[in-house]
């Protein structure tokens, strides 16, 4: 090779450095990693914690929740009930997209009927029942059917998109799965948001960076933004340690002393909203795979009790989940429902639990298989291990059928409820304990409701139904706790579920950074600073 | 030959007479594998009476014990000599059964591959022609998927047949299959090449002529011929089976958790690694890259010994 | 009489093995004299290519030169430093194999093989140097040589090839050849070819030729005089005429007696009953006794030394004088 | 020479289409990707009706027939998770799945072919047999556990070398490429020397037992004959001839390097095509799992091809028209 063309090659070089990094100089990064990946940047396209919260860099809500989850303006400045069932939302002025198209009521009315839309994952976050009025520009009116006390529980997920832009790059209806065209709004944003997508390659890695044109105050001091997803659990946290990274989630549990201990990162935890539990099949006759032959033995009360009384949710608590976890008696986390603390999960009794075997016929035993997920929940697989092994104590014999989650939620979901003993955690989107009343423990008799879908063990009970329903409409707090608690109690008589406990949240966290967590587990990038 | 000794010399006699021996008699490498693959295949074979706990009962398992350093370090307890798993689990126990279960799925891995690719090769060879190109297109069609992959296609298609979850012999087989299915090719390459070989040679051409028959030409008097390389690609295939059973646990279509091999045992105590309960992983490690590292020691001095042109 | 130009006195090689030393010759003495051809005769396993290899120092470990001396005109070779001896071989010994299919390597074209040898032992310019490569190979009666010059070795016929390796052993004009079976691979037609190409070369350049076969036609035919080897032993040495006419030591009258012609090879020595002992069996005394139909006392306590007897010089104690005497 | 080129053309389309065929009948089975695509309280009505369109009520030979007809278009459908055409993904992911392998396979080769010729040159000295212990030790342990080791000395313990990623890259019209960054650079090494060890063991081990089967060979003897230098005869004649079958496999192993990518990738979070495998098992994404294996089998056919004409320029013997394959 001659000189001259190693010279070339080197200014080539050189320049191609300077140009790769010319956008590191002086910004302020914030670098972070999560082990999935933002699913689509369609805010109406995917249900799932981590993508909302990213999502809500970019767009708005009409109401937003605050740092305590307490609701609070967002695109809608205010708002009132001038009837039961009308809402009236006044709109902010002044707002822009990211386009430089003013935010409008006409905008709001398409979103309505856009996360209404088939496709949406979101169409449950408005009341179905609900139609949107254009007073003016600037306000808007939901009408309802009827009273709900819980219409605009869902609305800080639902962010607010532009018609006029929608309109334009064929992004009318949220993104079809079938299409044979990728759409566009899978791909591109324009919210209104704090932050800007300037590039998103799925998979590997998308950049936020500060909208100059924002109509608020914003308190995060970051420049930019890069999110990469790693999925791997040491990987992740090396980059933590090693500085390559300024947040990550999770952190492994085992894992979180070593970040503490790191000097550069701590880890936050903090309780979260999701109840991990156990559930029976109740529906069939015959349990599959089990060694009982002509009968389902969990059809027997005292059999739900004894299952339920083997398992030593303290001890998971305070060894698999290394004190990460509160043990729960409801279905539902203690925040979201003030009498919680009236229950108490029953005492772990083995001999009881024994006897109680004896009692139903079982006085070996029975086999059974379990389904439980390795990859979903906070050392999900660790739970179902030790709670075979504490069944393995008073003779029930679990075949543990632990899988990734693709394959364990498609054996397990509607429609074929493949399961007979399965671990699932909740989060009810509503924040409310309706949804577990009626999504969770509902029966699944009718194949037309919803009621019930999420009710894998098929457990029902048509007293509680009728507690539900009254749930939904009742407006008065004070009584409607009421019958909630009339609900979980028929629940906890029933044995009907197992709930083990609430999971902790843990973010590793660069200690160059300061940040609000809150029990939904939404990272959201307006409240992040960096020191630069 | 040996027409000067009166008694001819034993079976046992003549193998310590041989080059082989004494090759092995003079590599303190070799016989150094030979004695740790013995050691393992002992361990392996006595687990269920010399280990203090039975890990795969359920039963046995108390979370109360579990994260226990090995006995050395201050928090340690007896009997739990190097320490306990995140469910309690005794690793020396567990590094024991683990080990039943890679040599197992190895050895039947190696099996099937062998005489899978043996057979393949043999037919090849001996017949050549159409089925000679069919067998070793397929074999190019083979070598485009790696283990794992055919591992996740594999396990993917018998999940879904079985309608679910499998039971740990069902998963045994599986991963016995596609190492069976994925390393079959390199005997069948060697076997047809040494049977092109062979093939030509009198005493085959002989069989020929007295009548003998194709299957009993092959089987009789070209296999025992062309034993010597599949049996080194076995031994060396047998560390490779089980460097690949620990990698598809890697990637979750290992044997599972609760009935974990070596493999299974390193990919859960990974999580470890950086929270200071090396031992999890460590002992597992040592014990997967010590068994491993001895098979492909003795498999290479068994290839050299073997190997004439380098005697 | 001058110089020879090889000289071998008293060479011993052995090989360290798992059982003990062997000795794969042992006190082997012998001269070649200019434009003279010696062959080296014997059964496989008799020495005769272990000799070759010594004289051209490619005894490889565990073998090693254990006694005794080499000379090549005059000057000792057995012990010089590795280097010395690399440009010794080639330039001034050159070798041909027993198969010419092997030989050369398959990867490259002949010139460049002939070249680079010319190149190593002279300082000819590439020009030069091809230019001195055809004329090699029209030398060694390879047809067109300014075309073939470009040809791989596997577009040559067997005979051909040999052609070629003569031409690469005589690519540096050395005084001496050695020559190990250089026809036994080749078919019965072209080996008289070869032969007497061998012959013309070595007459025209004034070459000594050491050739080593087991085949006693090719002795007969191409040879000034013969070595006789046996079980790494010379048995009998001496003008071919005189030996192969009248052999004195009881196995080369058993090997006379076993001559192919040219056109017949037999290759066995049906006429002695029994083999030649193995290396690690080699029997006090005379290592032929076992097989010799003369055997007497003697010959299995003490070892003969060659002794000459007429144009003969023979190692058997049938012809000591003490022996004749008595 | 023509003729045989096209011969291995044809044998290698119909591969491909077993390939192809075997893919997607077996992924035909690898889980329902409806509940990957909807949200988890999408009502059980609506699941069916994205069920039915996509497709996946109707029978798998329309299913199969409809996907190869697709790929005959270079349609190689949307993926179900990322709502983007597969050949897009790919082709994004294909630069940094292709510079891994690049760079592993570059440093298998050199480091092994020195390695190798090393260890037969000098069989006998401490080094070299450490070298052999050395290969063994690394053939011995998992790839993953490798990875994962080398992240914990080199980015965890000593902070030298990122742990994932491929650092910043350049964009060349529709390749990005992480060569002429310095991150980019630091980024490849361990994911690099993680995913060549095996083949670098692999090839040092062969070079080696080639070497000395090629040094006891007549035409080296002969060469030593000839008084030809040592460095002549070891790198001029022996190492081509050693090379020679050394080839074969390299190539052969380059296709293989980039199947086990999908390990390496994973531990190291490096953004290619085998990651995105993984990530589509996962996630049963049909579509990018059968381009993927496609793919493979392509690129595998192709440097099959290659090295078969390679082979021929190399070794003359082979050059002669009547071969029959």
């Amino acid at each position: 090779m001659s000189i001259s063309r190693i010279r070339t090659l080197a200014a080539a070089t050189s320049l191609a450095i300077a140009l790769g990094m010319a956008p590191a100089q002086a910004a302020n990064v914030f670098r972070f990693a999560f082990q999935g990946d933002i699913k689509s940047l369609d805010p109406y396209s995917l249900k799932e914690s981590f993508t909302i919260g990213m999502h809500a860099a970019v767009y708005d809500a009409l109401i937003t929740r605050d740092k305590d989850l307490n609701l609070a303006p967002g695109l809608a400045e205010s708002w009132e009930t001038p009837e039961p069932t009308r809402w009236r939302f006044h709109l902010r002025k002044n707002v822009k997209f990211h386009d430089g198209s003013p935010f409008t009521a006409d905008d709001v009315l398409f979103s309505a009927d856009r996360v209404r839309a088939s496709g949406s994952s979101f169409t449950t976050n408005i009341p179905s029942d609900a139609k949107f009025v254009k007073v003016d520009d600037h306000t808007v009116d939901m009408v309802l059917s009827k009273p709900n006390p819980i219409a605009l529980y869902q609305f800080s997920t639902w962010y607010i998109m532009s018609k006029a832009w929608a309109e334009k790059n064929g992004a009318v209806a949220p993104s079809p799965v079938s299409a044979s065209a990728p759409s566009y709004a899978t791909l591109h944003e324009n919210g209104t948001g704090p932050f800007v997508i300037t590039e998103h390659q799925p998979g590997v890695r998308t950049v936020f960076k500060k909208f100059p044109g924002y109509w608020g105050k914003v308190e995060s001091n970051l420049d930019e933004a890069v999110f990469t997803t790693i999925s791997n659990d040491a990987t992740r946290v090396a980059a933590l340690i090693g500085g390559e990274v300024d947040w990550i989630d999770p952190v492994p549990l085992q894992d979180q002393q070593r970040v503490n201990a790191s000097g550069t990162a701590t880890v936050m935890t903090g309780p979260e909203l999701r109840t991990i539990f156990l559930g029976m099949d109740q529906v069939r006759d015959e349990l599959k795979d089990s060694s009982v032959k002509g009968k389902n033995p969990f059809k027997d009360v005292r059999v739900r009790e004894a299952m339920y009384l083997a398992i030593d949710e303290d001890t998971i608590a305070k060894r698999v989940m290394r004190g990460q976890a509160t043990p729960s008696a409801l279905m539902i986390a203690p925040s979201l429902y003030a009498r919680s603390a009236e229950f108490k999960r029953p005492a772990t009794d083995a001999k009881k639990a024994k006897a109680l075997l004896a009692e139903a016929g079982y006085p070996d035993g029975f086999t059974v298989p379990m389904d439980c997920p390795n990859d979903r929940y906070v050392n999900d697989e660790a739970i179902c291990q030790a709670v075979v092994s504490m069944l393995a104590r008073v003779g029930v014999k679990v075949n543990l059928n632990a899988q990734p989650k693709a394959k364990y939620f498609a054996k397990v979901l509607a429609p074929n409820y493949d399961t007979s003993f399965y671990l699932l955690g909740w989060t009810p989107s509503s924040q409310d304990s309706h949804n577990i009343l009626y999504e969770m423990v509902g029966c699944r008799t009718d194949p037309k409701s919803s009621r019930g879908g999420w009710n894998l063990g098929g457990y029902c009970n048509t007293k509680l139904d009728a507690i539900a329903d009254q749930v939904e409409g009742e407006t008065d707090p004070a009584k409607r706790d009421q019958e909630i608690m009339d609900g979980f109690e028929i629940l906890q008589k029933d044995w009907a579920v197992i709930p083990l406990h609430q999971q902790a949240l843990a973010w590793g966290v660069s200690k160059k950074v300061t940040l609000t967590q809150r029990p939904d587990n939404l990272l959201l990038l307006y409240w992040v600073s960096k020191q630069p | 030959m040996s027409l000067a000794s009166a008694t001819p010399p034993s079976r046992w006699a003549k193998f310590l007479d041989s080059d082989v021996f004494a090759s092995f008699r003079r590599s303190k490498l070799a016989m150094a594998a030979l004695a740790v693959t013995v050691l393992f295949f002992a361990l392996a074979i006595a687990a269920p009476w010399i280990s203090p706990q039975n890990p795969y009962d359920p039963a046995q398992l108390d979370l109360i014990n579990s994260n226990l350093p090995p006995i050395w370090s201050p928090d340690g307890q007896s009997p739990f000599l190097v320490g306990t798993d995140d469910q309690g689990r005794d690793v020396l126990s567990a590094v024991f059964y683990g080990l039943r279960l890679s040599l197992v799925v190895g050895l039947l891995g190696v099996l099937v591959s062998g005489t899978l690719g043996a057979a393949l090769g043999l037919i090849a060879g001996y017949f050549g022609g159409f089925v000679d190109t069919l067998i070793m297109r397929v074999a190019d069609v083979q070598l485009t998927f790696p283990a794992i992959l055919i591992a996740l296609v594999v396990d993917g298609v018998a999940k879904a047949a079985a309608g679910g979850g499998l039971d740990t012999n069902a998963t045994i087989g599986l991963i016995v299959v596609s190492i069976g299915l994925s390393f079959w090719v390199q005997y069948a390459r060697t076997v047809r090449s040494s049977v092109l070989v062979e093939k030509n040679k009198d005493y085959v051409q002989a069989g020929r002529l007295i009548g003998l028959s194709s299957p009993v030409i092959m089987v009789r008097h070209v296999l025992p011929n062309v034993l010597g390389p599949v049996f080194v690609i076995a031994t060396i295939n047998l560390a490779l089976a089980i460097i690949t059973e620990a990698t598809l646990s890697f990637l979750g279509t290992g044997l599972p958790e609760t009935m974990p091999s070596l493999g299974t045992l390193i990919r859960t105590g990974n999580r470890f690694l950086f929270s200071g309960e090396w031992w999890i992983v460590a002992f597992p490690g040592l014990a997967l890259a010590g068994l491993v590292l001895a098979i492909n020691l003795l498999g290479d001095w068994l290839r050299d010994a073997l190997n004439p042109k380098l005697q | 009489m001058t110089e020879p130009v090889l000289s071998v006195r008293d060479l011993r090689v052995e090989f360290a093995t798992r059982r003990g030393v062997l000795k794969a010759i042992d006190g082997v003495s012998f001269d070649i004299a200019r434009g003279e051809i010696l062959g080296v005769v014997g059964e496989s396993g008799a020495g005769k290519s272990v000799t070759g290899a010594a004289v051209i120092g490619l005894i490889d470990p565990p073998g090693r030169i254990a006694g005794g001396e080499i000379r090549l005109g005059g000057e000792r070779i057995d012990n010089l430093p590795p280097e010395k001896m690399r440009r010794i071989r080639g330039r001034r010994i050159g070798m041909i194999f027993q198969d010419p299919l092997t030989s050369l390597n398959p990867l490259y074209r002949i010139g460049r093989q002939i070249i680079e040898t010319v190149q190593t032992h002279t300082d000819l310019s590439a020009k030069a140097a091809r230019t001195r490569a055809i004329d090699l190979l029209a030398e060694v009666g390879i047809p067109a040589p300014e075309r073939r010059i470009d040809g791989y070795p596997h577009e040559f016929s067997g005979g051909m090839r040999q052609r070629v390796v003569i031409a690469l052993a005589l690519a540096a004009e050395p005084e001496l050849i050695i020559a190990d079976e250089p026809t036994t691979a080749l078919d019965v037609s072209v080996q008289a070819q070869i032969i007497t190409l061998l012959k013309r070369l070595g007459r025209d350049h004034g070459t000594a030729v050491m050739l080593v076969t087991h085949d006693m036609g090719v002795i007969a035919e191409a040879a000034d005089r013969v070595a006789v080897m046996y079980s790494g032993r010379v048995a009998e040495i001496g003008p071919v005429r005189a030996v192969v006419g009248d052999p004195l030591h009881p196995y080369a009258k058993g090997l006379m007696g076993a001559i192919p012609t040219l056109t017949q090879d037999t290759g066995r020595l049906a006429q002695i009953p029994g083999a030649m002992p193995r290396l690690t069996a080699i029997p006090p005394g005379c290592a032929f006794n076992p097989r010799c139909p003369k055997v007497f006392v003697r010959c299995r306590v003490e070892r003969p030394d060659p002794i000459p007897v007429g144009e003969h010089r023979v190692a058997c104690h049938l012809y000591d004088r003490a022996e004749v005497a008595a | 020479m023509l003729a045989f080129i096209l011969r291995r053309l044809l044998q290698s389309v119909v591969v491909l289409a077993v390939v192809g065929l075997i893919a997607f009948s077996m992924f035909r089975f690898a889980g329902d990707p409806v509940n990957q695509i909807v949200g988890v309280d999408t009502p059980v009505s609506e699941r069916t009706e994205i069920r039915k369109s996509l497709g996946l009520d109707d029978s798998t030979a329309v299913q199969a027939a409809r996907y190869a007809a697709n790929v005959l278009r270079g349609d190689f459908g949307i993926s179900y998770q990322f709502r983007q055409p597969v050949s897009h993904l790919l082709a994004e992911r294909m630069p940094a799945t292709l510079e891994l392998a690049l760079c592993a396979t570059v440093f298998a080769l050199v480091v092994g072919i020195l390695m190798g010729v090393y260890c037969a040159l000098h069989r006998e000295t401490v080094l070299a047999k450490l070298f052999l212990a050395v290969s063994l030790a690394g053939v011995s342990l998992p790839t993953f556990l490798i990875g994962i080791l080398l992240i914990f000395l080199f980015s965890v313990t000593l902070g030298w070398l990122p742990s994932f990623g491929r650092g910043d890259t350049v964009r060349l019209g529709w390749w990005t490429t992480g060569f002429l960054t310095v991150s980019g650079l630091r980024a490849l090494i361990l994911p690099a020397i993680t995913l060549g060890l095996f083949q670098m063991t692999l090839i040092m081990r062969l070079v080696r037992a080639e070497m000395l089967e090629v040094l006891r060979a007549d035409y080296i003897r002969f060469a030593r004959a000839r008084g030809l230098t040592t460095r002549a005869i070891h790198f001029g004649h022996a190492l081509k001839n050693t090379l020679v079958p050394v080839i074969t496999i390299a190539g052969l192993q380059l296709g293989s390097v980039i199947a086990f990518s999908i390990i390496t990738e994973t531990v190291f979070q490096w953004p290619g095509m085998g990651l995105l495998f993984v990530q589509a098992v996962q996630n049963v994404d049909i579509p990018i799992m059968a381009a993927y294996l496609l793919l493979v089998a392509a690129i595998f056919v192709a440097i099959n091809l290659a090295v078969d004409v390679l082979y021929t320029i190399v070794d003359p013997r082979l050059r002669l028209a009547g071969r029959t394959a």
